[in-house]
């Protein structure tokens, strides 16, 4: 029985697992879930009740929805997973969890080879080293990447892809293993809950239907929340009907970080952010363009600001003098120039196409050009919106590029996120050194359970994990099938305990419902039913939140910049503005899955902001400064900032864990220059 | 935006009950007008969010009758250009119109399978419930993915 | 018989006077005429056929329709015309009209003194030096202005009133003066019209109105055009339903300067703009703070950065060393805080207010809150607005203050206009010592008829008079009231002449509807009315052309840098956008009318843009730089930009004019420091 | 925004013509919405554009109804605060409410004599068309305004 918008329906089921995702991490959780529990089925009879619950479809949700021109996580068998970890710790400033990243390291092929197999289109170098796309490689008979296939690098650690159905194809496989009975599509979910008993323990989740009037509440031992990254917590350079156009996908709206964090999850460098220099407006990828094409960026007078500046890097050792600096290092050099008015910022895609034209036969340079815009057409279509608007041929006139505004995500060149149990046959810590960690949470990097976080019974995957970037679309299914099996033991450990929400149904249902309230009960005070004194519309309340964090906390306002005086006023602002959440409404299910994820967003960048004012360094010069204290600090900082926060106060308590290497890092560095 | 929908040439995917660009859209942004109430056009879909778009083109690509096309981003892109698909089983074709007229095509793979034909667990191991805690993924063995690793890297083992 | 939406109505008026506007300015022209018509009248007979026509209602239109809190022009009986003039010229950086300026100087005082008489409440000193307010002081029996009263100084030039009723009292004199019949509101003026066998002579205007679905075409011999200056060519920094917060009026959109621009008429000094510093978000006035209440302004360590960073006013000589550095130069030192991250600047209201109250008995205290309170309820009600939600009270918790988006205009602290003939007995020049100056233009700076364009039968005043800021209310009504003298007197001179106009009534409506018949032909081929490839909304063109503003015209995004490659980029995009901008749609009047706002703000822009471009240095520190010639460079630049625009070619001519003193600027400087 | 309408409190100016607060609206913002298929709310006025609103007040001020208010930008301002006036014929009173409950109250004159007394040109001279060429106003003479400047200080005369 459907309910109505005034009274909806409330659906409640119990389940061993749930599932909040249907992005990169969630399917490889749901594929390699799904054959455990078959074997377990065959094993011992016991059938385990599993869930995935997604926003969208999963056919097209997430990150991915649009496709992607290169798989960015691919070792081949040339290189070592330890190179791979100190990759990733250099790239993220050397604060990363080598135990985190050199287990994605030594399994993420495994994926991508299973990618291949269901259909992906892998671009290939035949003998003779001509390349060709994904297709013709197959009817060529090159053999799979799995059989010694050569695929096509455009970097140390990325292979290029056809790959507008790389979505639609992952999803196939997870959907099969779950079957359509496991899957829930178009529910938002809104909040975890927690245990009665023990509130360090999770019990459920629940959200709601955008389709029909529907609350969904889960009762479930073990749940992987996978839900992405954030965007729009910031103010984008887009406006009015552009401002979907943002880098990172306009759904991922925090609910991983603001869920984990409401349920006790500790949270681990949020402050960390990612500001990706993108191709100006359309915010199309510059990897294939830097990496494949080998081509220069320059600022307006055409110099080259990565040799011109290249001293700046010595202000930042060792960091700076890795072979491959940082990308937040990359920005700050770009940066220099923008703020001395030598902008705009070009990628030089006339010289690079000309060079590679030089030797290249007519056909050939048809298949570059062909190239040059697949890469944008499989992953970032806007982009050739731009260029078709503005006569632009990549042969013939530069584009622009841009740093954009921050996003929190931590599966692509950033690291925020939550704090996780690791493998244990790497060598990770088992103690903590530092004082102030809070009393309950675990002492070492692992505690029983592989991604499993803080919380007993919550999980996590991809964007979801904190402290290990660059996992990418590979890394991170591979996150979600080492999670898989982790989940299924907890379940199996925890046969007997009897869960009891810390909250009623009603209660749930009432919070969920909240913003709808709001409306029916005020929407005829006025006229107009977008301005009313007793309810703030969601998109109003996201200008808001991002005038804010755009001010005062960092964000492409100040290029960058804030201070502890800018945070303060922000801190102030943000607390107001969480206030002010209650009076969200919702006219119907669509602008209730706005406010919600609005909410979500508010939580996030609350985070954020208390981490940068805990972090007393600069610690990412290029995506964030803070003026106050405009230095990379090894001795105080070389520390991973972690936090939790309360649900009841609503406080935030930040504290320093002990960063160890687990790989030697002096390898990257060439000596530090005297300085 | 943003997407729009061809007056003429949307059916409303002749009054299903989940159109196509509504059961795709990650955003929520694709809606069916039935009664005409919301924009005038009874039975045909509309983005009910246009600023909202992330221009991924889901809906573009899925619409069965190929109504869906994108106006780019008018805060930024100047009018008169167009990038229209046609995704295929195998491939998607492009073409590509400038501002100036100039028109270019360009066809690449989707992918190398059939379309729903993936055996997800085809040929592959069952796995042991004693290996649960172990490292590494239940295809560790058949997909030569698993990089073992030079265990001299791992300074503190 | 009023038309329809397809096919409105087209009413045609033959006059010999036209005023375009309801403001200041045009309140003063109507005063001062109708009493000249009157003597016109009973001396010969003659009576002039005279209209004004304001887009708005004339009790709230234009700049005033808030009230105001001062008067900001008012020379008193102990200041000379000559050191108003000369005020004018430092605060503009060197390059303003002496002839202009003093002729304003010593006429001003008497409309203030019109004010007054009727009924506006001027703030007066008693004997004892105790202040009151307008009402009290006539209750006391404080004599008025004209008859010695003292005025309440906030400044050197400007005196405080009890302005909310300002616009109000100075309409309804104007209307009174004018007759209702000769008053046509709501009817939006969209182009001037030249004269068919003299393409430099003015011979009418069309516009539409709002309110019914008709056409105004008026013929007449003299036009005053005085329609304001321009809001939101640049992005606001307010966002959302939040962008009708700018500092300037949203509704003057650059009309005076477009049309006068299109119709041929010399332009000058349009790459000036005014920026001014103001209370954050709010955009309350500062100047009372400052000047009234002694306020300080300081960085956010709590450094006054006048005092700090008073050395970088040596690298503007002479400018710099005047006792009262430009406005420009204020946001300059301003500006080095805020980039160098030591933001947000705070108006340290609660020193003020504290210093001011000690020496205060209570009553006096709450006088004094109250009165800080009035500067912003008087004029800038929205910052109060700020203060309630924030909880600010100004006793107890700073404000930040914040360099807003740029606005163009001529009357305020900016000096972009229209190049119009002076006063010929105050010493100005009959010649141009520069070549370049197109052929058919005047030489010196008077050519006959005071106030008049370089187009025969054009006039303006306030905002739309270039090379002579700081007239403000009083001043622009006085001008206006200079004006309305030579405009009858042009009529009389031109008595014969058979004026025929160089289109078509048939063709000025059409392009006049073009927006109107573009809705309705394409309205239905998308199923959202918003989205269509065959059109564009008046509001995503605002957009646009803002963030082009923005980014490469020296708006808030690059703290107002720009150069030569990013005015290049600009220039590119705006013509592309002028263009585009025959796409518009309009759904309805009311559409129509944000239609063709912004078809006259795209061209302010490009007037704006091309004049940056063409001036070679950063004549205004503090309100743009251009990176590429970041100085003053008196040798080459110490001189004015004109420019001329061809309505057919749609093309800019920009040339220099010499810059000459009337009065001796020496006695404003110190010594130039070494350098 | 920017203003809204009380929907009690409206009563569309008593169905006349042209209500007060579309008559003064400087950007031509206010609507009345007469069958209602705008806002659901006949015969009542509406913000046909908040995001254009300047809130300068002048219609809540003309409002005979006192049916307007202002919610002050919602992408800078907390709720809960509010800034009404009630504009009396020679002073206004505002009632400010801060977002913590605090009450202030503030009177203002606003204008010293009868609004419509206003007789421009009782009293003044009537000029003489042979001086229409002479600078300055033609109550230079009466008003008292006229400063006439020390000669010197033009340089070049
Ligand atoms: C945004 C983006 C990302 C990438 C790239 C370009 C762009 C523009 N590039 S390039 O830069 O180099 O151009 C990549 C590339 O080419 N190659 C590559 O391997 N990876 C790239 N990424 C990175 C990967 O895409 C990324 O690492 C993974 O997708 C991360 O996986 P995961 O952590 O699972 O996130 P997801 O976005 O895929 O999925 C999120 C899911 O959560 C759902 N969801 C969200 N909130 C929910 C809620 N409250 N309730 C229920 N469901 C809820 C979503 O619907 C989705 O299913
Ligand atoms: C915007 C602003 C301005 C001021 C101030 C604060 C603020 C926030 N301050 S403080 O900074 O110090 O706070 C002042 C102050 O206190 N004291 C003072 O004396 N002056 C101040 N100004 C300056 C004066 O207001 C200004 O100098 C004069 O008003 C200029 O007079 P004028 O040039 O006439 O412009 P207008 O805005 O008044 O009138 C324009 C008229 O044109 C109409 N209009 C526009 N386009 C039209 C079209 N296309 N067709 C028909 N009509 C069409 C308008 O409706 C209006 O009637
Ligand atoms: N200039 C560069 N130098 C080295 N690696 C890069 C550079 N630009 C992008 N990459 C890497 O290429 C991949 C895709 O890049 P992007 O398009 O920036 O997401 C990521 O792994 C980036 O870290
Ligand atoms: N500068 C801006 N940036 C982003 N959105 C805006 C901006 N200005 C207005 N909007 C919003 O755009 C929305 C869409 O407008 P409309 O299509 O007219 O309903 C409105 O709700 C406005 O609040
Ligand atoms: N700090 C200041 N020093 C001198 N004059 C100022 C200052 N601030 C404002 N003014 C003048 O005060 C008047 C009103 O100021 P504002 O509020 O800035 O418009 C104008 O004439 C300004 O030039
Ligand atoms: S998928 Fe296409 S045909 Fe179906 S409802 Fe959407 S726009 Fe119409
Ligand atoms: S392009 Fe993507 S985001 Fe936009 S409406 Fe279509 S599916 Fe939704
Ligand atoms: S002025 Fe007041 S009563 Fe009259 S229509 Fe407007 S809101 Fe209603
Ligand atoms: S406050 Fe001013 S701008 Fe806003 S609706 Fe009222 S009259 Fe119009
Ligand atoms: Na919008």
């Amino acid at each position: 029985m459907a309910g109505t918008f005034e009274a909806p329906e409330v659906v409640y089921e119990e389940l061993d697992i749930l599932l909040v995702g249907g992005g990169m991490a969630c399917c490889g959780t749901a594929y390699e879930m799904m054959r455990w529990a078959e074997a377990l089925k065959a094993e011992t009879g016991k059938e385990l009740k599993i869930k995935l619950v997604d926003k969208a479809a999963m056919d097209r949700s997430g990150a991915v929805a649009q496709g992607l021109s290169a798989i960015n996580t691919y070792i081949g068998d040339k290189q070592d997973p330890a190179d791979y970890a100190r990759m990733v710790s250099n790239d993220l400033m050397g604060i990363t969890r080598d135990d985190l990243a050199y287990d994605v390291g030594r399994n993420v092929d495994d994926s991508v080879h299973l990618f291949e197999e269901w259909g992906l289109p892998i671009w290939k170098t035949d003998a003779e080293g001509v390349r060709h796309d994904g297709a013709e490689a197959q009817k060529e008979g090159l053999p799979a990447l799995k059989d010694g296939g050569q695929p096509v690098r455009s970097g140390k650690w990325q292979i290029m892809i056809n790959g507008e159905s790389y979505k639609w194809i992952v999803a196939e496989a997870a959907k099969k293993a779950l079957g359509l009975d496991r899957i829930q599509e178009r529910v938002f979910i809104v909040h975890l809950i927690n245990d009665k008993n023990d509130p360090t323990r999770i019990a459920g989740a629940a959200g709601f239907s955008v389709r029909e009037n529907k609350i969904y509440i889960y009762k479930a031992k073990a749940v992987m929340l996978a839900a992405g990254g954030c965007v729009n917590l910031f103010r984008p350079r887009s406006v009015g009907e552009g401002s979907g156009r943002a880098w990172y996908p306009v759904w991922n709206a925090g609910s991983t970080y603001a869920m984990a964090a409401e349920a006790g999850a500790e949270m681990t460098m949020m402050e960390n952010r990612f500001v990706p220099a993108r191709f100006k407006d359309g915010y199309g990828p510059v990897g294939a363009w830097f990496l494949l094409f080998k081509a220069k960026a320059t600022n307006a007078y055409g110099e080259d600001y990565m040799v011109k500046n290249k001293e700046m890097l010595n202000d930042y050792p060792p960091y700076g003098q890795a072979a491959v600096p940082a990308s937040c290092l990359r920005n700050h050099l770009m940066l220099k120039e923008m703020k001395e008015g030598r902008g705009p910022i070009y990628m030089d895609t006339v010289t690079a196409l000309a060079k590679l034209a030089e030797t290249l036969t007519p056909k050939e340079v048809k298949h570059l050009e062909a190239e040059a815009w697949e890469d944008f057409l499989d992953m970032c279509i806007g982009q050739c919106g731009i260029w078709v608007g503005e006569n632009v041929d990549p042969r013939e006139k530069n584009s622009e590029l841009m740093p954009t505004e921050p996003y929190l995500l931590g599966s692509h060149s950033g690291c925020c996120g939550i704090w996780v149990s690791g493998p244990t046959d790497v060598g990770a810590p088992t103690t903590e050194e530092y004082d102030g960690v809070p009393a309950h949470l675990p002492k070492g990097w692992n505690w029983g359970y592989r991604s499993m976080t803080t919380v007993k019974g919550l999980f996590t995957a991809g964007d979801g994990v904190g402290a290990s970037g660059h996992k990418f679309s590979s890394g991170s299914h591979t996150e979600g099938r080492l999670a898989a099996k982790s989940m299924i033991k907890y379940c199996l450990d925890n046969p007997d305990y009897k869960l009891e929400f810390d909250e009623t149904n009603e209660q749930i249902a009432e919070t969920i419902w909240r913003p709808v309230k709001t409306f029916l009960t005020h929407k005829d005070y006025t006229t107009a039913i977008d301005v009313n004194p007793n309810y703030i519309t969601p998109k109003m309340l996201q200008m808001r939140l991002q005038k804010i964090m755009d001010e005062y906390v960092a964000g492409v306002a100040t290029y960058y910049n804030t201070n502890d005086k800018m945070l303060a006023v922000a801190e102030e602002k943000l607390e107001m503005l969480k206030e002010d959440s209650l009076k969200l409404r919702a006219k119907d299910l669509h602008e209730l899955l706005r406010a919600w994820e609005n909410y979500h967003r508010i939580l996030t960048a609350e985070a954020h902001m208390k981490h940068i004012q805990f972090r007393e360094e600069s610690r990412y010069p290029g995506f964030y400064y803070r003026t106050d204290k405009n230095f990379v600090d090894e001795k105080n900082w070389h520390c991973f900032v972690n936090s939790i926060y309360d649900k009841h106060t609503k406080k935030w308590t930040c504290f320093k864990r002990k960063h160890i290497d687990l790989v030697d890092k002096s390898k990257l560095f060439k000596a530090a220059a005297p300085h | 935006m943003p997407t729009f929908v061809r007056t003429e040439k949307c059916d409303g995917c002749k009054g299903q009950d989940k159109t196509a660009c509504m059961y795709i859209c990650p955003h929520n942004l694709m809606k069916l007008d039935k009664d005409g109430s919301e924009t005038g056009h009874a039975m045909k879909a509309f983005n009910q969010e246009p600023e909202q778009c992330w221009e991924c083109y889901s809906c573009v690509k899925i619409c069965p009758q190929g109504a869906i096309e994108c106006r780019h981003y008018a805060d930024i892109v100047p009018l008169g250009g167009s990038v229209q698909p046609l995704r295929g089983s195998d491939s998607i074709m492009w073409t590509i119109k400038f501002r100036n007229g100039t028109l270019k095509r360009f066809k690449f793979p989707i992918r190398t399978t059939a379309e729903g034909s993936i055996d997800c667990y085809g040929g592959k191991p069952m796995p042991k419930m004693s290996e649960i805690t172990a490292d590494g993924v239940y295809t560790r063995a058949v997909m030569g993915g698993f990089r073992a690793g030079n265990p001299a890297e791992l300074i503190r083992k």
